[in-house]
């Protein structure tokens, strides 16, 4: 089947990704496909491209990286809900006149319509929350 | 059927009165995270409506050290299990 | 008060449980909606638990002018989101009565919440 | 006296149980954010034993719409009698 | 059950509230409580409500080798965190005896809680 | 007297900030002094310098920017809490080989140790959480 999920909890400061991380790693492992990862509410912290957790704990980051490589797995962030909370590629950066930017590939910046998408267009949409 | 999942435990957070309202006599009930702490045998009472239709997961039990405190009338179930219960649904629907 | 036995159907129901100010859960559900009907979607909305006070009239902007979510209300009909529902346990619970309210919802109690659950393709909490 | 402060509303969230049972025989308790919803007519038996010691911020009840419906046990304040609150407590205790 | 009636005081009172595993707050309430006491200040722990649940024996960490916190509590002792509380009626609601717990710490009703709030300098809720 | 402020909520996702920063005004007004506003748990995520929110709506990110020149209060952010976070300003993203930084003067990373001072030694604290 195809999978999609909705992030809403930050990382590191409630369970939801690691809950996700988790669940995804399972539905990959009994064949289905994971679409895409739509981050929003405070998820999209999930994107922080400078996060330095501590050595002894997972690294949530490059969990969601590794979806990205292995299974093409879509990492999508809620545009309006991300550049409030100051998470901005370059080109958003750019055209906020900001210098440096918090995301970066394979993260994508893009509207709730995605989401909407993911939600009617996939068999499941489940969704983890702080 | 709907698969429901919650994540708040009964002791602090009122959403599992929504969960219930928005259940299905044959939707299923998950509890994940620290919903887990409804699968106790002190708190399932708050879940007795649903009969055979209340699980927990059982990482986030064995996590917490409450593996062992189970109600009976819970299902315990591996990340694996979680993924079945979706299979198995229409949909899913979380509350938090 | 009379509650509809058989709720419409439709691709999404948005419930909302967040009252408004306290969090952005209730704002950021009212835009999952609008993009959801702006994208073509017959959209329905269920103002549950403390969510039903995003329909209390009279709100105005928080400290420092932070946005309400009252001007987004009054643009739900233009996106054609007319299905609108509340939770009738939850607005007696805080002491209102339907027709205090800024829009009209219709009361649903808790077997019509299951059935509007059952009948949309997607549903999203918030 | 200790200045207490709820932003959670007693119709989600149980914390105003504890904030309840930290409080000595002359603390106050501030309502604050969603913490508001307890003013009203028909929350604040939740805090019926605080007697005269119960508060709500007119700026988070107006900003709901709720000015006018707290019940009459409530001293309503606005953002410098919430300063003026801490002034004369000792110290604070956040709920949440 | 013995409840102390006149808690000893401090300076500083770290409340828990929540439980492991969940979310960073008692994470980051133990380690408020280990840098007060590492500077020096008299450290007073209350786990109530769902933070007696740290006290639970057996924890292991999360999905993905989420760390726990277990590993902390052991910590108190070396940082001379010894005034160990616990929220008696909360732990009583969850099924649980003192002795099944992973570390000591006295019981107290309601009205030691509010003596012990009253008896410290600082107090820090998480 | 002298007050300082525990701040917990992320910026736009809860009131904490708001209420803070509210509360900071009318201490202010009444002639108290501001000493610091420590940032723990999901309030470190005040300090996110690329915080780009709409027009119509508060920035608060400048409010608190404002306290510290106007009044002298310190902008304290919990590093530990920020790292993990990807809170990082230029000193600690080259310790973790991390180009660019998203933490930037007036805030300034620094221990718990400041929170319990700011406790003990001020008049009052008064913390904002989610």
């Amino acid at each position: 089947m195809r999978y999609a999920l909705l992030v809403q909890g930050a990382p590191y400061s409630s369970q939801a990704s690691h809950s996700a991380l988790r669940f995804a790693a399972a539905l990959l492992a009994r064949g289905h496909n994971l679409e895409c990862v739509f981050f929003y509410h405070d998820g999209v912290y999930n994107a922080a491209r400078l996060a330095a957790p501590p050595q002894d704990e997972p690294h949530l980051m490059d969990a969601w990286c590794a979806l990205n490589t292995e299974y093409g797995t879509r990492l999508q962030v809620c545009i309006a809900a991300a550049l409030r909370r100051g998470l901005l590629d370059e080109r958003e950066a750019a055209r906020h006149g900001k210098s440096g930017y918090s995301v970066q590939s394979p993260f994508e910046l893009t509207g709730l319509g995605q989401l909407i998408d993911a939600g009617l267009g996939c068999d499941r949409l489940v969704t983890f929350s702080p | 059927m709907i698969l429901h999942i919650l994540n708040r435990s009964p002791g602090s957070s009122l959403v599992y009165r929504e969960a219930l309202a928005g259940m299905g006599p044959e939707d299923r009930l998950l509890l994940i995270e620290d919903g887990v702490q409804g699968a106790l045998t002190s708190q399932a009472r708050h879940f007795e409506s649903l009969g055979g239709r209340l699980f927990a997961l059982r990482e986030d039990l064995a996590s917490r050290g409450l593996e062992g405190r189970c109600d009976a009338s819970v299902q315990v179930v591996d990340v694996d299990g979680f993924v079945v219960l979706t299979e198995e649904a229409d949909k899913t629907v979380s509350w938090f | 008060m009379q509650y509809p036995t058989v709720p419409p159907a439709g691709d999404v129901l948005v419930i909302l449980r967040h009252s408004p100010h306290g969090s952005s859960w209730l704002r950021e559900g009212l835009d999952a909606a609008l993009v959801a009907a702006a994208f073509g979607q017959a959209v329905s909305l269920l103002f549950q638990s403390e969510g039903v006070l995003a329909l209390v009239k009279g709100q105005g902007p928080g400290p420092l002018g932070q946005k309400g979510t009252s001007a987004t209300l009054d643009m739900l009909a233009m996106y054609d989101i007319e299905s609108l529902f509340l939770d009738a346990v939850a607005l007696a619970r805080l002491g209102f009565s339907s027709d205090e309210l800024q829009l009209t919802a219709r009361p649903v109690d808790q077997a019509a919440t299951a059935e509007l659950i059952a009948g949309h393709r997607l549903v999203l909490t918030f």
